[in-house]
């Protein structure tokens, strides 16, 4: 059970690394980003050369500060290429949509995620690919006689990092506010003097660049990825935002540990006869808490409901 | 006040009516006469799979056109259609050991075999009555939610299809054969009326075009009359304010409900269609690239035109079927030709050669639905209103901004 | 007029939205100091007079000139750090920040950072806002809101405050106080520029005063003038 | 009993977002036949108490008698259907329908149809929809004949003041037991909104009740019939326009000495 709920966090912390980036698109221009977690793909597939250019995959014992560079310098150069892609999408896509009616943007997207995605499969093909084995995992016995691994530790660390920093510039810095005024009104943050396409094209840089980060500690985690992997994780992730309440940082956070733990038990249930049933099952009942949320709960959990001003 | 630019005077010509309903008989005798002058049966398969394809597209562009709902998983719809269709006409469902026979039911060790006819209605009302079940508790949500919500729709259908076939986990008996198809399914009946002899077999595409022609005929006559009745008044005006349409008595979830149904029914229809004209289906063929290949049908022809939606569904079929075939080997070919050349041009020869384009299909939707909505939102055929709608800033409503801008957010909580 | 310069100045301004013409031919000036109304009704072309100065619309024809810079063309980042702040019909605070963010939020295009002067003398004119600075702008009243409105415009340090419709939905009662500060802005050297429907308290307190029509001035003058006009008493105040 | 003659009563009408109360224990009535204004301070409730009688949301508790009938907490088609019909403080038109198509929407909930209907069209239906063009372009031209010669303009085409009176034939035109008008003279010059009160007084001779609210004290003094002053959501006042001007607490709260004495 421990086990479970350890995978679950680990894999959780993945959902919210990548839901961060749908729900501050979402807060400030209000539009499901499908292309999100095409990009975060991209940042799996370019982290791929830079690690295996870094870390001595042959050696049997790659040392720790080997890992430590190599890993940091694939995150930091994913996160840049990804935060890149994500404002030239915004700029050449969305932003010419900025005001039309919504149904607008949120097709191109879906246009723009199509269109990723198979670059991605023109370039990488249709297997999937096996990430490089960057460190060596080591098991930690944890409470209760069960055990979590030097990798797991890795992902929700990173998570965690994000998330208190993405949430601290959010609420504390002056440009961090500048962009909840965005997202509040952009026109009188227009009249402040604030470059709202600016502030717009930096909520693209950090979402993606977070993804980007997110997609090395990724591969770490799952070593295997597909050019549509990030389409289901995608979908997931906006699930976990949605959980959490959209526009909310935290709440992508918690969103994104609660599915991951959801999806690592159901993947779990079902043994004898019906074994394999939970991995059968699990992406229909991921679908079903997102429709039971929003029907019940469209606000999310850490949400405040707005009723519409009439 | 404002003169008409040329483009308005262009649109306002094609919108006269007289001209819309010649055009309308022109095209259909073309149809009609289509498979004497259709030079091999290739292109009458094609043609077959593009009245499908309409069907679709007319469909969802209830739901995306008339009621302004994005439906990013109706391919489920279809699916539900085509697998009703073959779970009821075909050999997959073996009762007892002796056979029953009647005119419009038969069924038996050979499986259930219900009369084609009676599956028009029967396809049609059991995706109708997913639309309603799934769409009752959704439609309420706001729009882009609702366009996840419908996407994961989309996903769950195929995987209960996969999950419920032979053996599965739950404990259920094999019901959609999962992951092994369902195939034999039946054709329709012989038709012997007057001098029409239709015989359904898979070598002669003929019957098949007819009746697909006929079905989106009569489609497109039903659609015409209900865009123009209340309940189509009520879909504009829901789209264009939720509140002021709630206020003046319509019911929001209702009316929404029936757009989504009816947008189900025509999936489902399509579904029948496709079943019987394949005599398999696969699960595989229903998946998010599905919805979306006729969501690009949709966005193509112009959100919310009859006439957009099938020129979508006709694009789109040819597109999928030949074009893009023809047009990669075309150009792989000539990329071999300039292999021959020297220096930069045998480069690119080995780049065109090279080009993958048959498996690019879904980046060229990707490009139709970002290029149109960038460069030409109402779509090739636009429907008059809705272009106003989607342009994105009308005169119009500009200076209606010029006092209500700053209004919008002073009411009281 | 003498030959001193004026601090704003609307040389023949056009402006059109596609082929719609809003602004034809517009021509205001208003002189360090003054406090000067503009009136109209819905649809004459007020809030796109405040939306050219501000360079969210750009005319299409004349020039808009603020201390003999022409700032049509400009973007709105640079008109504010010039010294022009607006206060925008509606108030819209930002609902979600809480006060002194919002006033923080007025200062964005300060180049110095020491910004506490300027809150500490917005609490001063406002002491309701001290009072409310850790409360979030949108669970405050509308006559609160327009004083955080207020007081967020003076943050930039302007020396021209453009208002768009400061009593819309204020009762009597509080359009009376929001004018009352009007006035003590102006007296501390601010120079104003306000859209009003409120004729008659705006001409009371206005040094002089412009009648926009369908995006045509007109007719101006002294506030005085303009309140013994036939065309205003008829059309605005609702006198005969 | 006076019950009778109370068109709506409303009785404990609380309303509470989050923490804060927009409308608390409110009681009034409006009576068959009147013009009852409400107003009050910004932020008093009075919008809130429209969305509530208009179902836009229900109320924390209370009820709201129609006709005997509670029908706090119905969805606004419900409401319409009882026989309310309203308007907007920011115009809320169908912008890219034409002027008679916004007032037939008004007339949805007059017309029967089903999807038999709307297909088939058989006589019956067709005879329905040409009665409710011929009504709309009734109430449009005893509204204002200007309006009804632009009756295929598209609705944003039209100048201010026309679209709010488009916007009230859209809600007349059901003929609704009363009718909710939301600061109607928004926007408008002294001159427009004069002549709006002259609709409003047409309106109410040809028998319709009518609850207002308005923040223009000429509009609120000249049409009502009484006054019901709001200030953080409850009742501080209610009678004759000139009861309410001399009360010393709508002075202290709303008016202002100045206001009261012009």
């Amino acid at each position: 059970m421990v086990e479970i709920l350890i995978a679950g966090l680990a894999l959780g912390s993945l959902y919210a690394i990548v839901a961060l980036g749908y729900t501050m698109v979402y807060g400030i221009i209000e539009l499901i980003n499908f292309a999100h977690g095409d990009v975060f793909t991209f940042g799996v597939f370019v982290a791929i050369p830079v690690l295996d250019r870094l870390i001595n995959q042959s050696a049997i014992n790659i040392s720790p500060l080997q890992s430590l560079i190599g890993i940091g310098v694939a995150m930091i150069v994913s996160a840049l290429l990804c935060g890149i892609l994500g404002v030239a999408i915004e700029r050449l896509a969305y932003r010419p949509l900025r005001n039309a009616p919504r149904l607008a943007p949120l097709i191109t997207a879906i246009g723009v995620s199509l269109i990723i995605e198979n670059a991605l499969f023109q370039w990488q093909g249709g297997g999937l690919i096996g990430f490089p084995s960057t460190l060596n995992v080591v098991q930690y016995p944890f409470l209760g006689g069960a055990t979590i691994t030097n990798v797991q530790i890795l992902v929700i660390a990173v998570a965690v990092l994000m998330m208190i920093g993405l949430d601290l510039f959010v609420n504390r810095t002056n440009v961090g506010k500048a962009m909840r005024a965005v997202a509040q009104d952009r026109e009188a943050a227009a009249m402040m003097g604030i470059n709202v396409d600016r502030i717009i094209s930096l909520t693209f840089l950090i979402g993606s660049a977070l993804a980007g980060a997110g997609a090395v500690i990724y591969g770490i985690e799952i070593s295997e990825v597909g050019y549509d992997t990030g389409f289901t994780l995608g979908l997931f992730a906006f699930t976990a935002a949605v959980v959490g309440g959209i526009g909310n940082i935290r709440g992508a956070m918690l969103g994104g540990i609660l599915i991951g733990v959801v999806i690592s038990w159901v993947d779990n249930l079902g043994s004898g006869a019906s074994a394999g049933a939970g991995t059968e099952w699990y992406d229909v009942v991921v679908f079903a808490i997102l429709v039971l949320i929003l029907v019940f709960r469209p606000a999310g959990l850490l949400g405040t409901n707005t009723t519409e001003k009439v | 006040m404002v003169t008409p630019s040329w483009r308005e005077r262009i649109d306002h010509w094609r919108d006269s009516r007289a001209l819309r309903r010649i055009a309308a008989v022109v095209v259909v005798i073309a149809a009609f006469l289509y498979p004497l002058v259709a030079s091999s049966g290739t292109g009458l398969d094609t043609a077959t799979v593009a009245e499908v394809f309409i069907l679709l597209a007319l469909g969802l562009n209830i739901v995306v056109g008339f009621a302004g709902l994005l439906d990013l998983g109706y391919a489920a719809f279809f699916a539900i259609g085509a697998y009703t269709t073959a779970l009821l006409a075909s050999t997959h469902f073996a009762i007892g050991n002796q056979t029953h026979t009647s005119l419009l039911l038969s069924y038996g060790p050979n499986g259930v075999h219900v009369n084609f006819f009676l599956l028009i209605p029967i396809a049609a009302l059991a995706a109708a009555l997913c639309g309603i079940l799934f769409g009752a508790p959704t439609l309420r949500l706001r729009g882009d939610y609702l366009a996840i919500v419908t996407l994961g729709f989309g996903e769950i259908v195929p995987k209960v299809i996969e999950n419920l076939g032979p053996g599965n986990s739950v404990g259920l008996p094999n019901i959609t054969n999962g992951v092994n198809d369902i195939t034999g399914i039946d054709s329709p009946p012989n038709i012997n009326l007057g001098p029409i002899h239709w015989t359904f077999q898979t070598n002669d595409p003929r019957p098949w075009y007819y009746l697909g022609l006929i079905i989106v005929v009569i489609s497109v006559i039903i659609i015409y009359r209900l865009r123009s009745s209340r309940l189509g008044r009520s879909w504009v005006a829901i789209r264009e304010d939720e509140i002021a349409a709630a206020h003046a008595g319509i019911n929001i979830t209702g009316t929404r409900l029936t757009a989504f149904a009816l947008g189900a029914a025509f999936s489902g229809f399509g579904g029948l269609l496709e079943a019987s004209r394949l005599g398999t289906v696969d699960y595989t063929e229903f998946l998010f690239n599905f919805s979306i290949t006729i969501l690009v049908m949709v966005i193509l022809g112009g959100m919310g035109s009859i006439p957009g939606a099938v020129l979508g569904g006709i694009v789109i079929a040819y597109l999928n079927q030949s074009w893009l075939t023809n047009a990669a080997a075309g150009i792989n070919n000539f990329g071999g030709w300039l292999e021959k050349g020297p220096g930069l041009i045998h480069t690119l020869g080995v780049w065109l050669s090279g080009l993958p384009l048959a498996s690019a299909k879904p980046m060229i939707f990707g490009i139709i639905l970002v290029g149109i909505m960038l460069l030409r939102p109402q779509g090739l055929l636009p429907s008059g209103r809705r272009a106003r709608e989607l342009h994105p800033r009308t005169a119009g409503e500009l200076a209606e901004e010029d006092s209500e801008l700053y209004t919008v957010r002073t009411g009281e909580i | 007029m003498d030959e001193k310069q004026p601090l704003l100045e609307f040389r023949d301004v056009d402006t059109y939205y596609g082929s719609l013409h809003i602004l034809k031919d517009v021509n205001y000036s208003v002189d360090a100091g003054e406090i000067v109304a503009l009136l109209g009704s819905n649809g004459a072309g007020k809030t796109t007079t405040m939306k050219t100065i501000l360079g969210l619309v750009r005319p299409r024809d004349g020039r808009v000139i603020f201390e003999g810079k022409e700032i049509n063309g400009l973007p709105t980042r640079q008109i504010v750090e010039m010294g022009i702040a607006p206060v925008p019909e509606g108030r819209r605070v930002f609902p979600k920040l809480t006060v002194l963010d919002n006033l923080k939020m007025g200062a964005w295009t300060r180049k110095d950072r020491d910004i506490q002067k300027d809150v500490d003398r917005v609490y001063t004119l406002f002491p309701r806002l001290a009072e409310r600075k850790n409360q979030l702008a949108g669970t405050m009243s509308g006559g609160e809101q327009q004083m955080l409105a207020i007081g967020r415009a003076l943050m930039a340090r302007p020396r021209l405050m453009i208002m768009d419709e400061p009593s819309m939905g204020l009762s009597p009662i509080l359009t009376e106080r929001v004018f009352d500060t009007i006035v003590e802005i102006n007296k501390q050297g601010t120079t104003i520029f306000m859209v009003e429907q409120n004729a008659y308290m705006a001409l009371e307190i206005a040094s002089r005063a412009y009648v926009l029509q369908t995006g045509e001035v007109v007719l101006s003058g002294t506030a005085q003038s303009l309140m013994e006009s036939d065309l205003v008493r008829r059309a605005y105040l609702g006198g005969s | 009993m006076t019950e009778n003659e109370d068109l709506v009563r409303v009785q404990g009408l609380t309303r509470r977002f989050g923490g804060l109360t927009a409308v608390d224990s409110l009681d009034f009535e409006v009576r068959a036949g009147e013009i009852l204004s409400l107003i009050g301070p910004n932020g008093a409730g009075k919008t809130t108490v429209f969305n509530i009688i208009s179902g836009i949301y229900p109320p924390t508790s209370g009820q709201i008698l129609f006709k005997g009938e509670n029908i706090a907490g119905l969805k606004p088609d419900r409401v319409q259907r009882k026989g309310i019909s309203r308007t907007f403080q920011t115009l809320r038109l169908f912008a890219n329908m034409s002027v008679l198509e916004n007032v037939l929407v008004g007339y949805h909930s007059r017309l029967h149809s089903n999807l038999f209907g709307d297909i088939v069209k058989p006589p019956w239906v067709v005879k329905a929809e040409k009665e409710a063009v011929e009504r709309s372009r009734e109430v449009l031209g005893r509204l204002s004949p200007r309006l009804l010669s632009r009756q295929e303009f598209r609705a944003s085409d039209l100048a201010y003041a026309d679209r709010r009176l488009l916007e009230l034939a859209r809600a007349l035109v059901s003929d609704p037991a009363l009718l909710l008008l939301d600061e109607p003279t928004a926007g408008m010059n002294p001159t427009e909104a004069a002549e709006f009160m002259d609709h409003i007084r047409h309106i109410h001779a040809d028998g319709f009740t009518i609850l207002l609210i308005e923040h223009n004290l000429n509009v609120v003094m000249g049409v009502s019939h009484r006054i019901v002053v709001l200030d953080y959501g409850t009742k501080i006042a209610e009678g004759t326009p000139d009861e309410v001007r001399s009360n010393e607490r709508v002075i202290e709260a709303y008016l202002g000495r100045k206001a009261a004495s012009a």
